[in-house]
Formats: structure tokens, sequence, C-alpha cells
């Protein structure tokens, strides 16, 4: 069970309570950043109390009511932020839009939350808003940051933030105690914010989540990594994702840190340097990207650094992340490490702005056992953490010192993380979501009775009480001997080796896994090109003995690792094929954001399907592909099919 | 009034030398660009060399001293040397540097200055020498007893070598392709490319004839006073020329030459004592600065126009 | 490698627009400054005061003289040393003329007299550019030292025009030591080269770099060229003036006109080409380099060659050196040793990435 | 002839165009006997787009060189803002609020984009060398006043995240952007565009006349512009004069001109 959260002083149970607190106790600390005009422009709590109560009078001025709901879209600005905490002040709630979504999208969520108010950040934001008036009945007011553009928009519904905010200094003076009265009024179980799901399934939903929980979510993660005033955050991830509004609202509010918004999105890399962040988070392929950069920045360098580079990174590799960690290290290693801190991981750190760095975390998708270690050894305290939209992006993180690659840690504070029948991860606790906006049949399917959030992400707990995510809980079927049979987790295994871009395994209702592969053509052809082999394109590359070897070797390292979890030794890789072609979305096979469609390509291979399990030695398989020119052609060949290397499990059954 | 003719015609001679070093600028500057500072270092360095085989070369060869063959043949010898040194100038300094600012060439050039002298110094040492060409700096009896004008044979002979040589020259640029050729490459470059000639040789061969102009130029004035590290100072004369004349105009060497040499000596005869003598030293240079301020593209320099 | 840049941000253009905006940078400048102010003097011996860190230091200002209007504003100049010679000329004989004139007061009067000439001397430039502005430069070479030596008032009518310094006493301390002098020389030099960097980092140096680069582009955004070029000269004979004060003052102690001859103009002039054309920083090293190197020459040739080769050689070898060194330089990296010091840095700051 | 072009000159929401600025009168220019540009008359109305287009080589660039003093025209009056303009330098021009790009970028090569972009102030600031010589004090207040200013510049531009990189490096389509924001530093009443968007691709010549169109709308400035791009010109300009051999064949709003039998000849000629 989780360790209790901290009582919350009963006045400090709101943001806006929050922001007044921090403008009193530590009005000079900076606590919002810009690079605006070339440097960091800083807003102190003193100043963003300011702001933020010009504009919540400003937009009382024009009528705003408690409870109205008020869009924010835009890149992070701390005017928007100060906009969201202008809201709550009002007893309004802010709806978080991502600024990159098209106008019909936001139609639909203007609709949907009966948005009144839409504050934006530039003209891009505004043409959006126009177009989609029409469309959104009860949007009555548009109002905009950055006035750039817009002299002539002559739209009597359209107000620049900066005269909102005069009209409500105005306002504040004729009635100073207005504001403070507003926030009185206010309860922790107000809804704070409304943040919609992706929606992969169906249409978005907005999730209403409560002062009480986003500040406990907050609380928890301060408490958790002992978070401070001191802290620096980049703010670069989309407002309107729950992460963002966790990490660069929420918690800032609550420790009363500071938060820095680049100065556009070309210069983030160079913004992060800059800052050097003390508290960081990032998606996988932020981190992914980063070490690819790193490598191929490296290429160039002299033969010498190079080996002073990679000789160090070894030494990292060996005792890198149990320094960190805290575990017992050997003192030649750990001269070594200090030495490689010295030339190669201080310095490497400090260039990519991670020097600073206290916590760092990673969410979202999974990450690389390789790309995760990488940054643990080179000393960024990189962990991962588990959550969704509707628990306010808090359920499991990971301890200090605790560190498992695979796992998402422990639940958090004051969470308390069950397991369903069917391997379904249940989560109860002060995070939970209020409810989702106007769908109270969506509410009532994803709470049980005993108030648990049903994830649909399906996991265990390992001997140590640290939590696994295997797969979406729909996905996970069972083999023939009813054991766990997990796709997506085994398919990840798979993609994490360099060499392998697609995998998609089947076993759903049978005796034993079996599984496509898609190689990786640029690893692949560099592999094989060190060893001097000939290929003529995909197809053939794909079908040579060598690649099948490098193949089972890594299959076979997988079934390695599945053999050691007792819940997943069943779940071995038995036989692979290479497929002949690669999965493209132009196919159908995978979805436009890369995903595989299994179901879809379960049915148009059927064949090999069949032949992986009738224990056949190859298959003939002819495929219609459609090329980029929008032609169409037929793929035909041969494909070889192995018996993968597995541990303690017998072959499967020769029979049909 | 005869005295001032005296004067006069000393000076003109002396500036006829000033002429020949300016002259060797012009050339080189005519066909690649290069404002050469160190053609007063070649200079010296082509003296040098003269006068050093000249004293070897009896030795090596066992050739009787001062003979026509080893005059000649040390002759021939300082003209490879200046060939060479030419060419490897061209090949080591200027190409590498080719596309840069003319200032950075000029510097260059600086830089080349003192390598040249150090080179000429460290193999042929750095003593005083005399230049023997066999003619007597004697006064010409037939124009002394005529008019009583002292006029030295040497400075007539000085004044017909520079005479030969720019004819020379002058035929050289007007009738043989390689001269046309350079004549195009002052112009533009990319014309003098479709001659067929192309840029490096006619660099190389302008190198070339600088170091022959500047050896000749070096011989006549070592003969006149001595081969010496002074000689470098004396040719720097040779820039007040280069602004009187333009620094693209062969004429304008000559003449700018010749009013350097006479006005300078003038000056010191008549201004001179007033002001305690030696003006020679910064007379030129301020004549020519003064000149810079009325007509800055020189006498027969193109005026140039800047377009934007 | 040795750079921490993270977490230095800047929140105000004055932090941004400071001198050395990285902390490690600013670090190392107070660790220079520390050592070359305290430690040097009370460790240093007399020879290395007398011949080595003080001529530096005064060549080093001379040379920055030279770079505000070479490498600054674009216009060659070889008559740097005749501007020195008018500042120590034009010191000494305020001193001299003016009872009680205060030693600072007569070396700025010096700056200002040089300044003066070398407005004169720069006129030219209005109508001309490059080689023939190098060309009228020498005018102001041969003509300055001709008159210092002719005019026997200057050197309050010594012979040949030698001159002797007069005491160095500032508020009743008298400068004699070689260490006393080293320390006055740096104080002078750090304090003038700081507002040298200031000056290019300013509009001054804007406009001047604007003329040097595109003229008629400066002209047309409302910088008078004329007023650019003027100004560099007279900043850049002031400081050549001061330069050539503290050259009698605080280093030779008796000087003449002929000492301030071309060969010096040359010296300055590669001083800057080594150093760094269009970098107060590569003065100093140009400086360090040029006055370095010919010791180096006289102590390491003979250590190879012994003495067969003689006292010529030495000479002979130091103009090869030097002129093989400039056209090295010119070809292989024209911003001389600032730059590949700035390179360095540069690799130092991405340290272990190459660029 | 003029008079009734401008009158149907189209007016955009919230831009007035307004009187006459700049007037040029039977203006002739010769080299050394080369004439460039022969009796060309025209004017300039506050807050318009005014084009120049023309073969090359018609005398565009010499018109805005005359403009800005760089040329002094043989013949000929100019008046800028009623006043006869004598003889003047282009030094003088910017005193008078004429800011101008140039054809073949004439950028400070040595310096970065933001002191560039500083130069472009030069008139503007006040302080001496031996304030600059001090720093602390009055020349780091202006240094920071005019810094913020410059800042403003370059958040139009969007040249952020390239402002402390020397222009030497940058591409072409940027050293065009940043010159514009040298030109703009000086708050210039008019504004001289000498091919902004020559040798640029579709992008970045969008991006140029959105700055361009901005510049006009925002600031009020009058432009003058030469430009190829016909699609360009005639999209964004009010008026149109056509140079042809140093002579005036057209004047008069973009529909006007494309109508013009003398300009489709010189045009189809030119093509030809």
């Amino acid at each position: 069970m989780a360790e209790p959260l901290k009582a919350v002083e009963p006045e400090l149970d709101t943001f806006p309570r929050l922001l007044l607190q921090h403008a009193r106790v530590r009005p000079q600390r900076p606590a919002m950043r810009e690079k605006e005009y070339g440097i960091w422009q800083t807003l102190t709590w003193a100043d963003v109390a300011a702001e933020v109560r010009a504009i919540a009078c400003g937009l009382a001025t024009l009528g705003f009511k408690r409870g109205d709901r008020l869009a924010i879209i835009g890149d992070n600005r701390p005017r928007l932020y100060c906009t969201v905490a202008a809201c709550q002040c009002l007893g309004g709630i802010p709806v978080m839009l991502y600024q990159d979504a098209v106008a019909e999208e936001m139609a639909y969520v203007l609709q949907d939350a009966e948005v009144k108010f839409a504050v934006v950040e530039d003209q891009e934001q505004v043409d959006k808003m126009l177009e989609v008036k029409d469309q959104s009945a009860t949007l009555e007011h548009v109002i905009y940051d950055d006035p750039r553009g817009l002299r002539h928009y002559t739209q009597a519904f359209l107000l620049g933030l900066a005269e909102l905010q005069e009209m409500g200094r105005i306002h504040d003076r004729n009635q100073a105690d207005f504001l403070d009265g507003e926030i009185a009024k206010g309860s922790s179980d107000d809804i704070s914010v409304m943040l919609y799901t992706s929606g992969t399934t169906g249409k978005p939903k907005g999730v209403c989540q409560t002062h009480r929980a986003f500040i406990a979510a907050a609380r928890g993660g301060i408490q958790f990594d002992r978070l401070t005033e001191a802290e620096d955050i980049l703010s670069y991830l989309p407002m309107a994702w729950v992460g963002d509004h966790l990490f660069s609202f929420a918690q800032a509010m609550v420790a009363g840190f500071t938060i820095n918004c680049p100065e556009s999105g070309e210069t983030v890399m160079t913004d992060l340097r800059e800052i050097g962040p003390t508290y960081y988070f990032a998606p996988p392929r932020v981190f992914e990207n980063l070490l690819t950069q790193v490598m191929i920045r490296m290429e160039d360098a002299s033969r010498i650094k190079r080996a002073i580079f990679h000789k160090y990174l070894d030494v990292a590799r060996r005792c890198g992340a149990d320094i960190l960690d805290g575990k017992p290290v050997g003192l030649g290693d750990r001269i070594q490490y200090w030495l490689g801190n010295l030339l190669v991981f201080g310095p490497l750190k400090n260039v990519l702005g991670l020097s600073r760095i206290r916590v760092a975390y990673t969410a979202g998708a999974a990450i690389g056992p390789d790309l995760f270690r990488f940054y643990r050894s080179l000393g960024v305290n990189l962990k991962q953490l588990y959550g969704q939209t509707e628990t306010c992006a808090y359920v499991c993180l990971q301890p200090d010192g605790q560190i498992k690659l695979d796992s998402v840690g422990v639940p958090a504070p004051a969470v308390d993380v069950k397991l369903a029948e069917n391997g379904e991860i249940l989560v109860r606790g002060p995070m939970l979501l209020k409810a989702y906006y106007r769908r109270p049949d969506a509410t009532a399917e994803s709470i049980n009775a005993e108030g648990y959030f049903m994830t649909g992400d399906a996991g265990f707990f390992d001997e140590d009480g640290h939590l696994k995510i295997i797969d979406r809980a729909k996905d996970v079927g069972k083999l023939v001997d009813g054991s766990m049979f997990a796709p997506n987790y085994i398919e990840n295994k798979l993609k994490f080796f360099q060499y392998i871009k697609e995998a998609v395994c089947f076993g759903n209702g049978r005796e034993g896994v079996t599984a496509f592969i898609n190689i990786d053509l640029e690893a692949v052809g560099n592999w094989a090109e060190r060893r001097g082999m000939a290929y003529a394109g995909y197809t053939d590359l794909a079908s040579q003995s060598a690649v099948y070897e490098l193949m089972r070797e890594c299959v076979g390292q997988v079934n390695e690792d599945l053999a050691t979890d007792p819940k997943m030794r069943g779940s071995q890789v038995q036989r692979f094929l290479v497929l002949h072609k690669e999965l493209d979305a132009d196919d159908g096979e995978l979805t436009r954001t890369r995903k595989v469609r299994r179901n879809f390509i379960a049915e148009k291979y059927a064949v090999l399907i069949e032949a992986l399990y009738a224990g056949r030695a190859s298959q003939r398989i002819e495929t219609q592909v459609k090329y980029e020119d929008g032609r169409t052609g037929v793929v035909a060949a041969d494909l070889r099919i192995e018996d993968a290397r597995t541990v303690g499990l017998d072959p499967l059954k020769q029979a049909a | 009034m005869q005295f001032f003719f005296e004067v006069l015609i000393g000076g003109l001679l002396s500036g006829v030398l000033y002429s020949l070093v300016a002259l060797g600028f012009v050339l080189i500057y005519k066909a690649s660009g290069v404002f050469n500072f160190a053609q007063g270092a070649m200079v010296f360095f082509a003296a040098l060399t003269f006068v050093g085989f000249q004293e070897v070369l009896p030795g090596w060869l066992g050739l009787e001293p001062g003979s026509a063959v080893v005059f000649w043949l040390a002759f021939v010898l300082a003209l490879a040397s200046m060939v060479v040194l030419g060419l490897l100038t061209e090949r080591v300094v200027l190409r590498p540097l080719v596309n840069q600012p003319h200032i950075t060439l000029f510097m260059a050039t600086i830089g080349l200055t003192f390598l040249v002298e150090g080179i000429a110094q460290g193999i042929w040492g750095a003593n005083v020498r005399g230049l023997d060409l066999g003619i007597v700096d004697e006064p010409i009896e037939w124009l002394m007893d005529r008019s009583g004008i002292l006029v030295s044979k040497f400075d007539l002979f000085a004044a017909a070598a520079a005479g030969v040589l720019v004819t020379s020259l002058a035929l050289f640029f007007q009738y043989t392709r390689i001269g046309r050729a350079l004549r195009a490459v002052a112009d533009d470059h990319q014309a003098a490319l479709s001659i067929g000639i192309p840029l490096q040789h006619i660099w190389g061969i302008v190198w070339g004839v600088a170091g022959f102009v500047a050896l000749v130029a070096g011989m006549i004035w070592g003969a006149r006073n001595g081969v010496q590290f002074a000689l470098t100072f004396t040719a720097l004369k040779a820039l007040p020329v280069l602004i009187l004349g333009g620094f693209t105009s062969v004429p304008g060497a000559i003449v700018g030459g010749l009013i350097i040499g006479a006005s300078e000596k003038l000056a010191e005869v008549y201004i001179g004592p007033m002001v305690g003598g030696g003006i020679e030293s910064w007379f030129p240079y301020m004549l020519a600065l003064a000149f810079l301020l009325v007509r800055p593209e020189g006498l027969f320099g193109e005026r140039h126009i800047d377009r934007v | 490698m040795l750079y921490r840049e993270a977490g230095q941000f800047k929140t105000s253009y004055s932090a941004d627009q400071q001198i050395f905006p990285i902390l490690q940078d600013r670090y190392g400048y107070w660790v220079i400054l520390a050592i070359f102010g305290v430690l040097v003097p009370m460790l240093a011996s007399a020879y290395w005061l007398k011949a080595i860190l003080i001529p530096v230091l005064i060549f080093s200002l001379a040379a920055i003289g030279l770079n505000i209007l070479t490498g600054y504003a674009g216009q060659l100049s070889l008559g740097s040393a005749a501007f020195m010679a008018v500042g120590a000329f034009g010191a000494y004989n305020f001193r001299l003329r003016i009872d009680g004139l205060p030693f600072l007061v007569a070396l700025i009067l010096g700056g200002l007299a040089a300044a003066a000439v070398g407005v004169l001397f720069g006129l030219p430039s209005l109508r001309i550019k490059g080689f023939y502005l190098a060309v009228a430069t020498l005018a102001a070479q041969f003509f300055i030292v001709w008159v210092l030596v002719k005019f026997p008032w200057f050197s309050n009518n010594a012979s040949s025009g030698v001159i002797t310094a007069q005491d160095v006493v500032i508020l009743g301390y008298h400068f004699d030591g070689p260490q006393a002098k080293y320390v006055l020389t740096l104080a002078v030099v750090a304090a003038l080269a700081l507002a040298a960097k200031n000056l290019v980092r300013t509009a001054t140096g804007r406009s001047w770099m604007a003329v040097r680069d595109m003229d008629v582009a400066a002209e047309v955004i409302g910088i008078r060229p004329m007023r650019a070029k003027l100004l560099a000269f007279a900043v850049s004979s002031f400081y050549c003036g001061v330069a050539g004060a503290l050259y009698a003052y605080t280093y030779l102690g008796t000087v003449e006109p002929e000492g301030f001859n071309l060969d010096l103009s040359f010296r300055i002039l590669f001083m800057i080409i080594i150093g760094g054309v269009g970098s107060i920083m590569g003065s100093f090293l140009g400086s360090a380099f040029i006055v370095l190197l010919p010791i180096l020459l006289d102590n390491v040739v003979p250590a190879i060659f012994g003495n067969a080769l003689g006292a010529g050689f030495a000479s002979n070898l130091q103009l090869i050196v030097f002129g093989g060194l400039i056209i090295f330089f010119l070809i292989v990296e024209p911003h001389g040793l600032a730059r590949l010091w700035q390179i360095g840095k540069e690799k130092l700051r991405l340290w272990p990435f190459p660029h | 002839m003029s008079a009734v072009m401008t009158a149907e000159a189209p007016v955009a929401e919230g831009r007035r165009i307004g009187e006459v600025i700049l007037d040029l009168q039977g203006i002739s220019l010769s080299f050394g006997g080369v004439k460039a540009l022969t009796n060309i008359s025209f004017n300039v109305r506050e807050h318009e787009i005014r084009s120049i287009i023309g073969p090359n080589g018609a005398g565009k660039s010499s018109m805005l060189n005359v403009i800005n003093g760089v040329y002094h025209p043989q013949e000929g009056q100019i008046h800028f803002h009623g006043s006869r303009r004598q003889k003047m330098d282009p030094h003088q021009a910017a005193a008078q609020g004429i800011a101008r790009t140039f054809q073949n970028i004439a950028l400070f090569k040595g310096m970065s984009v933001l002191d560039n972009i500083m130069t472009g102030r030069s008139l503007k600031m006040k302080c001496g060398l031996l304030r600059h010589a001090l720093y602390w004090g009055p020349a780091q207040r202006e240094e920071i006043a005019h810094r913020r200013k410059v800042e403003e510049i370059i958040d139009f531009l969007e040249i952020q995240s390239i402002r402390k990189t020397p222009v030497g490096r940058l591409p072409y389509g940027l050293q065009k952007r940043v010159e514009l924001g040298r030109a703009l530093a000086a708050e210039p009443s008019m504004l001289l565009l000498d091919e902004p968007m020559a040798g640029m691709n579709v992008e970045e010549k969008q991006d140029m006349c959105r700055f361009i169109l901005d510049v006009n709308d925002q600031f009020g400035t009058t432009i003058v512009l030469i430009e190829h791009d016909m699609g360009v010109v005639m999209d964004i300009s009010d008026r149109v004069v056509v140079l042809d051999y140093g002579k005036k064949i057209g004047d008069g709003t973009p529909d006007e001109v494309k109508n013009n039998p003398d300009v489709i000849a010189a045009y189809l000629g030119a093509s030809h």
C-alpha cells in the first residue's frame, strides 16, 4: 500500500489560494520565465498574481460567470498559464485545447464543452476560432495574446489580452474586494480544469478534474521526489496534455518552483541548454532523438575523442546506473567513472542541458531499456511514471534507487492500485477524475462500483511490488493452456532491437506464440554491409539466412527474458518468419500513427499464420502492394519459417 | 640656372630607377591585382644574387674574376633565381590567397618582403658590396663642354637601359600572344580565360617578367650605390611613384618616377636648407599624398565608379 | 570540457551584453588578471619584467591601436610607430614645459597629441582606400620622424633628438623599480584595453565595422563614413601615442625618434596579423608572440646549431621566420591566434561534440 | 494621368493612402556619357506600396539610388515631404527617414545578426565616444534600450534562433531577411526594397511578402519596391511604374499596367 499523503492546509486547497499564498510568502521568487526578445523575461510570484488578477477581473467585466468554460489554445506562454489561474479564480473551468489541432477538431471540443470564452495565443488560432465561430453557438468572446496581424480584424467578439487586463485593472480599482470574494467562494471540489482525452477510440471526452485531485497529484509527486521552490522546469509540451498541466501548472503552483517557456519551437534545444532544468519531463521519443543526435554528432569527432567517448560510455554502462542508485561499486570503477564524468558525461550532459537535472521523468510509451539505461548511466536521474488523463497523470512512480527498467514503479502516495481478474489495472485515490463532461455513461463505464477507475491497461506486480504494464487490457488474450498472452508486450521487447522495425505476435487461443517480423532496412542493411553481404532491396535482404540467424538471436534473447518471468514464460515466441514486405499504412497494415492493425494483418496473411502453426518450413505468399506513386503491384516470395530458441518450453505440436 | 638643370637632370635620372622598380609593381598589379610590396625586396634580392654569383663563380668554375663570362653567367643565374622566386611566390603565397580581400594580399607581400630579405642575406651575407658594370661614373665631356652641365655617363646609361626595357616591354605587350593575354587579364579575368591561356601560366609569366625588371633595376642601382640593405628603403620610393602614375599604367610608372626623382632633388636643394635638410626621406610621400587629394586615381589611372 | 553553461541563462540585457557572458570566462579573466597583477610582480625577475613583460604590454597597447584602425575600421596603416613617437615626445614635452603636470595627465595629453596628428594624416582616407592609404600613412611615418629629428625643440635641444624621460611620479610615489613600472604599465594598458573593448562593442565599434564591411550600406543607414574613419584614426593614434609614451617612460627611459622607425610599424602590423585582426585579445597574443619569438630564436638556434652560423644569421632567421609566419597565418588562419583561441574555446564548450 | 489612377488605387482597410510625399520630376542620370535614366517623373504617396518594374538594365536600381542620394541626377528635381531636395548624401536621406535594402545583399559580413540590425539604429543613438569607452552608465542604458527595439524587429521577422549568428554563415534567404531588419531598425517612413525576393524559394517569398505587407500595414511605412516576380508585384502593389532602357513606359495600378501595350511589348520583347 502506498504511503499516505501529508495533510493539506485547509486554506490552500484551490489553485487560486495557492497562488495568493506564493505571492505572500515568496513574492520576489521567479514564478515564470519566458525567452522573449532575447532574454529570459521573468515574472515573480507577485507579478503572476497581479497578471492573474487583471485577467480575472477583465474576464469578469466581460461577464464571465462561475462555472463558465474558457478554452485556452496556444504554445506554452506565461500569460496563458496565468489565464488558467485567472479562470479558476472566478470559479470557471479552463478547457485546454491542443494548439496544433485543426479547426474542426477544435469545433468539436468547443461545442462539447459549451465553451463561452476562448483565450488564444495569436493570429493563427484566432483564424481557427473565426472559422468555427458559427458552429460554436456558445462561444461569445475570443481573446488573443499576441496582436500581430490582427489590426484589421473588426469582429466585435475579438479582444486583446492586454486590453482585457486593462479593463480588469479598472474593474479591480473600482471593486477591490471582488476577486478575493470570488476566490473565497471556490471549493476544492470545484472542477479546476477540463482536459480532453486524445480519443484513439471514439470522440474525445472531456475529463473533469477538481482542485482536490490535481493538488493531491501534485503534492504526491512533490513529496515523492522532494521537490522544492528552487526547481526549474522547461515547459514545452502541449498545455492541453495532462503531463504539462501536472508538471508545469499544478506542481509549480503547489511547490512554488519556476516554469520556463521556450522562445519558439525551433529553439527548444538551445533553450533547454540555457535553462538547464532541475526537473524535466519528456516522452521517450525526445530522449531517443537526443541519443541519436549525440551518436551522429560523435561520428564526426576525431578518432581519439571517439575512443575516449566510447571507453567511458562502457564504464558508465558497467557501473553508472549502480552509482546513481547508491549501490556498492568497487573503487576502481568509481575512479574510472569519476574520470569519465570529468571527460565525457559531465560535459555531454551540460551541452545537452541535462546537467542540473535532479529528477527527470518519461512516460506515454514504452522506453527501450538501452535508451533508459544510457541516460541513467550518465547520471541523469531519469525515471518512469504511469498515469492517465483521468488520474492526473499520476498512478505509479519509480522511487529513487529502485529503478527497474521494465516497470513503472510503485503506487504513488495516496494511490490505491489493484488488479482485476483479467489483469486490468484498477486505481483509486484522490486524483481520480470527477466525471467525463456530460458523459455519465462513459463515467459509469470507467469507474466501477467500488470507486476504482478502470485504466484499460493490463499489468502485474512483481515480487518487489513494482507495477509492470504489459498491454492494453483488451488486447490481452490467453493461450490454450490458460496462461496470459500479451502481444504488445512481446512485440515491444522485440522492437527494442535496432534491427527489428515491426513485429506482430499471434497466440490468442493457440498453443503457443508465433511472430511476424519486419527487419529495419537501414540497421540491418548497415549490418549486412559491414559483413560484406550483397542484397537487392528489402525482400532479398529479409530472406537471407544470415539475417534469419540474426533474427533468431534477437527472438532467442527476448525468450530468455520472458522466461525469467513466471507469468510470461508461456508466451515465448516459438516460431517466427520475416515478412517479405514492410508493413505499410498505405496498405492498411498500420494505422496512420504507425500502430499495427493486428486483426487486419491476421486476416490478410492468414495463410502465413496457418503455416506457422502447421509447422511448415516455408510458405509461398503473393501480396498486392501500393507504391508511393499510387500504382499497385504484386510482391511474391517463398517465406522461410524458423523455430526460435526457447527456454524450458515444449515445441509446438506439428499437427495442423 | 645651370645648377637648376644639373639638379633636375640628376633627379630625373635617379627617377629612372624609381620607375624601374615601379614598373615591376605595375606589371604584377595589372595581371593579378596584387599590390606587391615585396618588389623592393626583390630588387635587393636580384642585385645581391647577381653580385653573389659574380663572387663565387670564379672560385667554383676556375674562371677569371671580372671576365665577361662570369658577368653573363651570373646574370643568367640571377635571372633564373628571380624567375624561380617569382614562380614560387605565385604558387606558394598568392595562389592560396586568391579571392581574398586585396588588403590581405597586400599584407602577405609585406610578409614576403621580410622573407625575401631574410633569405637573400641568409644566403649571401649582409655585407655591403660594390657592383661593377664596367661603366665609369664620370661626366659626359661633350655635354659639359657645350653647356657646362654635368651629366654622368653612368646615369645616361641607366636611362638608356630603362628606355630599352620599357620599349621592349611595350612591344611585348603589344605584339605577342601572351602579351595580349596579359592585357586581357588586367581588364577581365573571365575574358582572359577565353583566350585559352590558363590564368596561372599568365601569372607565372608576369612574375618572371617582374623578376627580370627587378634584376635590371637592382644591377643599375647596385652599381651606383653599392648593394646593401638600404636599397629596400629606397625602393619604397616606388610607392609614391605609383600613386602619381596610377597602379595600372606603364607610362604612368615612367612619368611618375621622373616626377618624383626630379621633385625630390629639387626640393632637397631648394627647400631643404630652409628646414634643416633631409627632406628627401619624406618629400615624395607628401607629394603623393597631396596629389591623392586632388586626383585619387593617379595621372594615368582609370576613374572608378562604385556601382551599388 | 571545462565549461558548464547549462543554467547560465540571462534575464536581463545587461547580463547578456557582458564582455564575458559565460561564468567560466569571467572566472578565467579574474584569475589571469590576478596572476599578472599580483603574482607576476611578486615572483618575476627584473629581467622578465623589464625586457619582456613591460614591452609586451606596451606593444599590446599599440597593437590595440592599430587593430582599431585596421581590424575594426578596415584602414591599413604603416605609420603606427610614428604615432607612438608623437605620444612619447608629446608627453615628454608636456611634462617639460608645464610645471607640475601630473604624469597620467601628460600621458593622456601625449595620446591626444598623437590623435590630432593621426586625424591629420587620416584625412586622405576620406578619398582613398587600401594601398593608397597605406602609402599615405608611410608619409606620416617618414615625415614625423624627420620632424622630430630636425627640430631640436621637440627634444629640448638634445643631440639627434634623443630624450631622456623624466621620473614617473604619481601622487608622490616614485615608480622607479621594474615592479612598480610593470604594475603601472599593466594598469594603464588594462584600463585602456577595457575601454577599447567597450568602444568596439557599442555603436562606435559597429560604425567602424560597418564602414569596413560595406561603406555604402553604412552610409545608407545613416553612418557617416568620414566621421567614423577619422574617429578611428584619432582613437587608434591615441592608443599608439599612449603606448609610445609608456615606451619612453616605463620601458626604455631614453628614446630617439629613429627608434620609432618603419620597422617598428611593421612589427606592430605583424602583431595584429598574427594575433588576430579585429580582436582586442589578439593584440595581446600577437604582441607576446612577436616579442617572445626573437628571444626564443636567440636561445634555441645556438643550442641546436652552435655558434657556427654567426651573429648575422640570427637576425636573418628572424626576418625569414616573421615573413614566413605572416604568410602562413594569412593563408591558414587570417584571423590569427585569437581565432585559434576562439576555436579552441568553442571546442571546449561543445566537448565532447566536434561541432 | 497618374492622378486618375491613384483615385482608383486600392485602399486597404484601415490603411489610408495619403498625400504625395516623394515627387520626382524629369530625372536624368548618366555615367560618363552612358544614360542610365532619362527624364523620369513619378511620385510616391504616403503609406502606399509603389513598385518599380522593368527588364534587366532598365534603370530600376539607379532609380532607388537617386531617391536615397547614392547617385546625384544631372537633371531633374526631387521633392520630399513638400520641400525641394538639394544634392544630398545617403546618410542625410537616412536622417530624413529613408531606409533601403540592396539587390546584392549588403550586410556587414563580419558582424552578427544582432549587431547588423543594431547598426540600423545608428541615427537614433546619441552617446559619444567617451561614454562608449566608459560603457557603464549612459552608454549601457542606451545600448539596452536599442537592443530592446532591435529584439522587437527580430521577433517581428521571426529570426530569434539566429540572432547571434554571424551573417556570413546564413543562407541567402535569411540574409535578405536580416537586411530588411536592419532597414526597419531605423524606423523609416519610407523603405526602398531592391529585389527583396530575388533567389528565394516559394516559401521564403511568401514569408517576405507577409513581412512587407505587415510593415506597410502595422507601421504605415511607405514602400518603394523593385521586384521581378510579377505575381508578387501585381498582388501587393498599389501602383506600379514601369521602366525600360532608362525611360518610363507605364505607370498606374497593377491592372492598368498589365494592359498597357507598351509594357506588354517591353516584356514580350524582353522575354524573347
